[in-house]
């Protein structure tokens, strides 16, 4: 199943997937996108992947946390174009106790932005774009008038 | 394959070079830096060979599907 | 605005509700009413409350995390029958950043079984009855045939 | 005012018990035990009065709302 998609995030969908009777506790992060970054006023973000390797990422990261944490567990990224304020990532793990939910979610989030090939574009108030670089200071390589 | 400010740099998602047999990760951006834009990449870009990290001085297989991956940003 | 509730829970319009286009990272938490309690398996359960001081003590978690945490914070506890695998407690902050958002949650989870005055009645496929009480070491006040 | 499996044992949610002037949690606690399935009730329940926990020792104003509360299950 795709863990990448270009349509909107439903977290009550995976939240509904993944819940079983027998597990009572569920934990979700969503990242959403934020109308400001870097000091910079964002009016929109595009993201794209290396999708096959994203894909294998995804995959790896879902089993690697069931197996760590005994949860289940899903995820799913958002590609191309995101509204403000719309979910780019979703995750959701269900345990039968809280605590190995919530380490399991913590987890995810963490692994998803370290090793998934995904990369996002903002583009500002003030008609310029950049990629997006967590590796520098500013969060962001110097922003350049789009074309 | 080049991924979102590395394809930017050099102009194109793909690109093709020479490389002599048993060339490493190393080889490839050495190359990749001497085309127009190519100066621009960091000495050190992660590269994928076939969806998985390539470890330093590791051999590139011939037919392998070779990126280079801009520090990540998803999440 | 009531936290206590008798009818489902809503975590999606609970998230929809706290999410700000500032705020990129929201946390969520759902406990789901599970099939089995102490090695027994339940058919159903009813939570009962002290409704007044219960409001009170929702507020005043949710006021206190978003005090301590930087995070706007909700929650909503479910009162009466609670079918099998339904919520019983959903809880929801979002955050500029990730780590404030987990925290708050696991903060808020802790607090609501620790000072809301709410109880639980379980009962069982063989016809008995419980108090829930994590107090004592089976977890339950011996279980009766119910009248 | 009882609750949950306190209201059980004492076949009501609500009793009235006399008490003397000044009277403390320990005293309501002292006179509930001597009801019919009183005896059940531990030593040491949690008593709120008005919506907060009462202290030990701490003195019930007249006319305050009264709460024993069993331990709490909720979440």
């Amino acid at each position: 199943m795709p863990r990448l998609s270009h349509s909107p995030l439903d977290l009550e969908a995976l939240v509904e997937a993944i819940a079983q009777p027998s597990q009572g506790a569920v934990a979700t992060f969503a990242g959403l996108v934020r109308d400001h970054h870097a000091g910079r006023a964002v009016t929109r973000l595009a993201y794209s992947a290396y999708e096959p390797m994203a894909e294998a990422a995804c995959e790896a990261i879902i089993a690697e946390a069931q197996q760590r944490f005994g949860v289940r567990a899903d995820l799913r990224h958002r590609l191309g174009d995101v509204p403000i304020g719309e979910a780019a990532v979703v995750i959701v793990a269900a345990a039968a106790h809280r605590a190995e939910a919530f380490d399991a979610v913590r987890w995810m989030i963490d692994e998803v932005k370290s090793r998934v090939p995904i990369w996002k574009r903002e583009r500002y108030a003030d008609g310029t774009e950049a990629w997006v670089d967590p590796t520098v200071p500013d969060g962001i390589v110097a922003a350049r008038q789009s074309p | 394959m080049l991924f979102a400010r590395y394809a930017e740099l050099l102009g194109s998602e793909r690109v093709e070079v020479d490389l002599p047999e048993r060339a490493t990760a190393d080889d490839l951006i050495n190359a990749l830096r001497q085309l127009p834009g190519g100066a621009l990449l960091p000495p050190q870009p992660f590269v994928a060979m076939n969806h998985a990290q390539v470890r330093a001085g590791q051999r590139l297989a011939p037919g392998a599907e070779i990126a280079l991956l801009p520090p990540l940003a998803g999440g």
